[in-house]
């Protein structure tokens, strides 16, 4: 199963993509080790290393770093929110 | 229902009002409504001492447009609602946020809360918006003459959301 | 206008949407609307652990009268706006408190204030309601079963009008 | 130059009148010792010294017991306030 995962606002624009669908890795267990393989890939991918307080989700709850990430699990990226 | 995502505007009183209709416990309703403000862009500026004037200042927002996480959304409010239910004794609450491109003066937010009390119904209405700025995937981009532009998320609204849990 | 007394109902929406009408610099709006509750004189048993029910209960509110000071009423409202406007950057302020005859759910206060931001409509906003709870000169009598009862002065109205004023 | 002098709420009730205009007594210059000369009446004047935490203002605004009073002025007296 694959891991889907969705940018938005500002990320998803310097990527240019909303989305991305891909069999986990090897060796990738939690969404900082996902979020570096992605940056790995080099322009325009490093938009997930440099965006400033990075925010990710897993299953749509809000979640660190350091949470897990398994085959079939939605992992959302993003910058900080600012709604109200 | 008590939570809305939706591009199309509200009517507060109504909203307001409905949190009261047909009971006689509800003794106090406290509300928000969150608008788009013009001038937000050059917060930084004015701030700075430099008040927006003139031909040069180009920092003024035409308009606004608010994208979200469809499916997260809905449950991060309703996760908001729950802790602020949890925290104080209110009853009904109503929460509406839109979405998509809105225009200076429009109306953003919408958080009523009802409560017997008035003290339960101000501090949940607050808390709801100080988490809703900070957990809630929405995301601002500003167009301005300059361009468009995501809004940075303020240090001042995580110190807003943080005086609910003294402790952390 | 900002402060009306009156016995005629409010249009709390049309109030609230007032305050930011034709203008573009206004990003908040917390308002207040406080209504006429059934249970209120059975409150002193109710948090002693009896539960106002059956038909040996009698402090079920029939209704409920407002009195005020005319003239005194209105300069009270206009200093206690005058002192938030002093503390806080608020915009426009919106009071209308009505009097005469009300029953339960029935609207009794509406307080709604406008700023850029969201922290000082909301403080404004509670600060004019624990004031005006505390130093504006109306009085309500409620009509029970067992006849009228003005309604005593709360003590905790006190303290939250004194929380304003850590120093006093 | 009478003072005017009103009464609220359940002090207006335990009076029986909303309003008394008199001349100020001699010696009397403060809002406490006006409430004093009138409370001194007997039945039902004794409401003014019996009821608890009477508040008092002048002119319209709130003021204490130690306020000074003058004729001409208007004096109120009722119990506190409990709109909102």
């Amino acid at each position: 199963m694959n891991v889907k995962i969705l940018f938005f606002a500002g990320l998803r624009e310097a990527l240019g993509r909303g989305s991305e669908s891909l069999a986990l890795p090897d060796g990738i267990g939690t969404v900082g080790a996902l979020r570096d393989s992605l940056a790995a890939r080099g322009e325009p991918w490093s938009a997930l290393a440099t965006t400033k307080n990075l925010r990710a989700a897993v299953n749509q709850q809000m979640v660190g770093l350091d949470a897990p990430v398994k085959p079939g699990d939605e992992v959302a990226f993003f910058p900080p929110v600012t709604g109200g | 229902m008590s939570i809305s995502v939706q591009e199309a505007d509200f009517d507060a009183g109504a909203e307001i009002a409905a949190l009261s209709t047909g009971r006689d416990d509800v003794g106090a309703v406290a509300s928000f409504v969150g608008l788009v403000r013009a001038d937000k862009a050059t917060e930084a500026k004015v701030s700075a001492g430099t008040q927006s004037a003139g031909a040069g200042e180009t920092a003024f927002v035409a308009a606004m447009t608010l994208e979200h996480y469809p499916g997260m959304t809905e449950k991060a409010l309703e996760a908001i609602v729950a802790e602020a239910r949890g925290r104080w004794d209110i009853f009904g609450v109503r929460v509406i946020h839109r979405v998509g491109r809105l225009l200076p003066g429009d109306r953003i937010v919408l958080v009523a809360v009802a409560s017997s009390h008035r003290h339960d119904a101000f501090a949940a209405c607050e808390f709801i918006m100080d988490y809703l700025k900070t957990r809630a995937p929405f995301w601002k981009k500003e167009e301005t003459p300059d361009g468009g532009r995501w809004v940075d998320a303020r240090e001042s609204d995580d110190h807003a959301a943080g005086r609910w849990n003294p402790a952390e």
